[in-house]
């Protein structure tokens, strides 16, 4: 089992799934001849030549398309958008035409494509390249949507998600290529299920991304019992696993990247709600940015997601007093 | 048995079939207007009255295995690519029988047996997707080739550069044709584009291109011969503008009163049934006894076809939870 | 006061800010000479002149991008994406460019634009313009989006709308265009404020568009006393009222076109959650579309939106047991 | 009192002032890429070594109400409009100095009082955003004029040519100007482009168009006056293309491994600023003295500069709440 950093583990499951099946080929903005602008595909070009590792022009569009017209023919696709704002120009390949396919061909045609993204704020990209952007891809019946937390996550569920007979949005959390972790290759991961990082007894924390280390540092700092859930898969997601653990813990918080307007934690709490309205013991919350786009300046960035004593915080209150705290960007005195 | 394979073997096998099968889209269109009108179709439908020899041309000459994406204004073509006037006529009423079982409606047709991809409302829709096909098709080291088809008001949209640029770099077999019918919805194409010859367009991408007569399915295969022949032997894709006129409305019931006074007359002394009706009377493949023949079988037959699928079933309500996600039961 | 079509009264609008204020023009596709797809631009090409009312060709991301810039120079333009499907083709100059523009700019520049669009299913127009798609355009702060659910409210929010300093997307139901209602042109009604439909004791029911008629109905033909609201405003939404109902009733349901997953209803229930969970009597429920592509067929499509029975037999359940019931769909033996 | 507007009429009146900015930005950019090597500016950066002189001719004849849209790779043309070196450098530094407060970066520079509209980030961004700009300028028969400023990669974006057959249908006062530095980031142009001259591109909009030595400002001048001359006019748009360089790397730490060799060093001979010295050498207006000195006090200068913004403070954290609606106080 060997330690890899997130990109590294990225490539491996690439290289993995294309040295297995012929069909796999990746294309997208300069991955091939310069192995990616975040090194994602580091020697794939070398090793599978020209015909299988694509560069393309600027045009996310027709490269987007160009991979559901692959896949439709038994090709595998995974396709890079460099920055997850970049389907902002493309977005209706994925949405209209990718996740409808099998449904308007009368299920002759599937579209098993993968569209990797980076997202999410950290590292001083700005407004336009820092969003996580989940928003743009749920309520699409027929895509399902993955994002990465780890090393190891991002080696097994992308390999699923190149296997995945379905077309597959796969988010990867820009700040985490860098991280390291162990890898054991021969793990498998599902695409729809959820992951139990930790379990506890106190409150059901479900994270994705980046935001399942900020809530495993902040369980960590906590006396309390966390279970930690990171959702892996956002479309459809696990519902069972999720519901099991709010039922034992009786409390649920989100932790998440997004706006708190708009964002994807508000479907767990609404389902989480629904279905054991009785059994909670206190207000599911969501712990989440704040509604504001994402700022440049270091300092700012900083305090632009919630750290994790701002979640400690929110934890600590919402376990003592079985009360909804106020946002933790209030807590903390920013607004 | 009639079914689309069948149907599409006939059409590449024997000229008069060409005729038959434009009488076929062109009643059949007729009767889908009636219907719409009376209240039996819902939505919306593209009629493609005058663009008939287009859809005649591709038919005659593209394989099985080769690959159309096509737009909403699409009967013409599904109808010529072996579709049945059943199957296609069930989906523009939303039965259970049609191609899509009913789900898709008149815009979204298919049928993989013919290489009839899912047929895209989205304006752009399927120029890249047609790139992508050809890309599975180069990688592989198949002849097959992939076919965009799409309007002239379609130039404009991003898809349509992005996509012709890709195909022409990466050298794909894919053929892109525009149907030139002059109009975008209601707007004639002199009001939305600056140039007149749309097929100039290539030149930013290097691409061959040529202008070509729409209403003589002759002229029409000569050019689809060497862009075919181009796409197949790896000289990379064609652009083809078939400069044709639609007859009908955009949609619905539309029924274009921004035409100049005497335009439609004038493309109609032009109809590519006509056009092909005279060369075949010409060369004697056809007389005027059988040509009031065959109109007169093809008006019965698709009449036939009418009742049939009026009487057919709707889908099942469950059908709403089908074919969502591949390989999954559901 | 006038009875007016929905797709008259946005008319109305339209004509009266345009000539009240000369900075407000139009732009799409066949809006113009052809006064419209759906008829919204009736005679305004005549009325103001082929300068401020303009055909554009079938150019989403270019007219919506001018849209921006024309803004940005003081302008008030009000664009129509026909079908909201076609924001696929454009949505980075929305979200990415609009969106972001007064922020960006330290606060020096903004983008009063309009974006008028047409949603929803119900007229057999397939999956491709058949949905909702309000989750394009949430979790974006610096974009408000508005949907009108009858001829007052299309007159007014659009007046109110164009009005607005910042962006706007604003939907129009598609099938609310031939519907009838009495307009009053002094009414002003606010972006950011939801409207109280109707009153009522036992539960409180959130509905936007078409649902806020399908919830009327549903409340008519049960024996209960509902209080309804038609958010209208779904960025920013009104939480003070809803927040102030549901503390009254004890009891929300959400009434949405969109699908279960990845729908809007989620965040209603999610903060009511969060700040009513000791005043709730039942869990809060979503009562939304399935997560399925929009049909096409009649007989489908028909029963692919909750009906007002699907509604009332939702709303008693949860009344009368203070459970959530089982989705509408499975209510009603569909799936 | 130095401000954006003083250092903008400075450069429109005065021929010395170009040099003197070509210098200032080159030594602005050399210092960019010092403190992001050192860890002192975070996120990334994309340096216009090489390619002064467009951002140059371009200031040198807008006027203050005339408008520019631009893109990640404008520390150029922000000083050369007049920004100050002092606002751009903190902007990139996150400081609360900066143009945009410190919440832009790099990538997100603007100045409503010389025109310069928020850059982008987006390839294609800024294009439509010109068309619309310049829409506001026809209708309201303002004799202002919308420029767009792009790279050679961006003319494959799908926004490219909506925009540019937008302009040309509604006869805009736009500019649109490639400036072809070869890359896109990178990629050499010709394998992402099938064609070597993009400028041929307007022939599918019917838009008058040249290509231009993106090396000499007095050549680019030229051009520039044809094109701002017909936009004032009521002439419609033009689009240029400027041949011109990148020196640097494409953004952050990239040392361009990819160019053939011999590539750079061969552009280099043609550095804008020597093309600039020379001439100013040959006419009298600079000697080896006075560019020595110019030298020495520009590094001087930005040497001071980057201390000070070193020294300025951060925002403050409440600021991520701001402007974010219009016309609320939050
Ligand atoms: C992205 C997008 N924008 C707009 C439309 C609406 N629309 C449907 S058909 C059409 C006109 C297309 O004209 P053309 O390409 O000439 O094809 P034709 O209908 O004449 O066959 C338009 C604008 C759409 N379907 N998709
Ligand atoms: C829509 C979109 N796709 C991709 C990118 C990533 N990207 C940033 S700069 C760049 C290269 C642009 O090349 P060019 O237009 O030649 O401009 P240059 O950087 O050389 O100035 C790319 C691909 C982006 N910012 N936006
Ligand atoms: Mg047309
Ligand atoms: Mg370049």
């Amino acid at each position: 089992m060997a330690d890899m950093r997130v990109r590294q583990a990225i490539v491996q499951a690439l290289s993995d799934e294309m040295s297995e099946d012929p069909n796999v080929i990746l294309f997208g903005e300069d991955i091939a001849a310069a192995e990616g602008p975040f090194k994602t595909s580091e020697g794939l070009l070398d090793k599978f030549g020209p015909e299988r590792v694509r560069d393309t022009p600027i045009s996310e569009m027709a490269f987007t398309g160009a991979a559901v017209g692959a896949a439709m023919m038994g090709m595998r696709p995974v396709i890079e958008i460099m920055f997850m704002e970049f389907l902002g120009v493309a977005l209706d390949q994925l949405v209209t035409e990718a996740a409808k396919m099998h449904y308007l061909s009368h299920g002759e045609y599937s579209v098993p494509m993968v569209v990797r993204a980076s997202n999410a704020s950290g590292l001083g990209f700005g407004s336009q390249h820092s969003q996580t952007l989940e928003n743009w891809v749920v309520a699409t019946p027929g895509l399902k949507v993955v994002t990465l937390s780890d090393a190891q996550s991002a080696y097994s569920l992308l390999r699923a998600a190149i296997r995945e007979p379905n077309p597959v949005m796969f988010l990867e959390p820009r700040i985490l290529y860098a991280e390291r972790g162990p890898v054991d290759t021969s793990i498998k991961l599902e695409i729809g299920k959820a992951r139990l990082i930790q379990g506890g007894n106190d409150v059901t924390m479900v994270a994705m991304g980046n935001m399942v280390n900020v809530a495993k540092q902040a369980a960590k700092q906590s006396s309390l019992s966390c279970e930690i859930i990171d959702l892996s898969t956002l479309v459809p997601w696990d519902r069972q696993t999720v519901l099991a653990s709010v039922k034992k813990t009786k409390r649920l918080i989100v932790v998440e990247e997004a706006p708190l307007s708009g964002g994807w934690g508000s479907e767990i709490v609404a389902e989480v709600t629904s279905n054991l309205f009785t059994e909670l013991i206190a207000p599911p919350i969501r712990i989440t940015t704040p509604d504001t786009p994402v700022p440049f300046s270091g300092v700012l960035e900083a305090k632009f997601t919630p750290a994790p004593d701002d979640v400690t915080r929110q934890l600590k209150y919402l376990v003592e007093t079985n009360q909804a705290p106020k946002p933790w960007w209030v807590m903390a005195g920013l607004h | 048995m009639t079914n689309s394979i069948s149907r599409r073997s006939e059409i590449r096998s024997n000229e008069l079939a060409w005729y038959e099968r434009m009488l076929e889209i062109r009643e059949f269109e007729n009767q889908v207007n009636a219907l719409f009108a009376s209240g039996s179709i819902r939505g919306t439908t593209h009629l493609c009255n005058g663009q008939e020899a287009l859809d005649i041309a591709i038919a005659s000459l593209l394989r099985n295995d080769d690959v159309v994406a096509a737009t909403y204004r699409s009967h013409g073509i599904a109808l010529a690519l072996g579709l049945t006037p059943h199957s296609v006529l069930a989906e523009i009423m939303g039965k259970a029988t049609g191609c899509a079982g009913g789900v898709g409606g008149s815009m979204h047709l298919c049928d993989k047996s013919v290489g009839l991809l899912p047929t895209s409302a989205i304006i752009g829709g399927g120029m890249p997707i047609a790139a992508g096909a050809a890309l599975s098709f180069q990688i592989r080291k198949q002849d097959r080739v992939a076919l965009a088809l799409f309007g002239d008001g379609s130039t404009n949209i991003g898809s349509f550069h992005e996509s012709m640029n890709l195909a022409s770099i990466w050298k794909l077999p894919v053929i892109y044709i525009c149907d030139n019918n002059v109009y975008g919805e209601y707007s004639r194409i002199n009001l939305t584009t600056p140039i007149e010859d749309l097929h100039i367009r290539a030149e930013s991408y290097a691409m061959p291109h040529e202008k070509v007569d729409g209403m003589s399915v002759y002229t029409l295969r000569e050019a689809l011969e060497r862009a075919i022949e181009r796409a197949r032997s790896g000289g990379g894709p064609t652009f083809i503008e078939a400069k044709t006129y639609r007859f009908a409305g955009h949609s619905r019931a539309d029924q274009a009163p921004y035409r100049p006074v005497g335009e439609l007359e004038s493309w109609k002394s032009r109809d590519p049934i006509l056009v092909l009706e005279n060369q075949f009377k010409e060369s004697g493949k056809l007389t005027e006894d059988s040509i009031a023949a065959k109109k007169m079988e093809t008006e019965k037959r698709i009449a036939e076809i009418v009742q049939e699928v009026q009487n057919d079933p709707e889908p099942l309500v469950g059908d709403i939870f089908k074919n969502i996600w591949a390989g999954s039961r559901s």
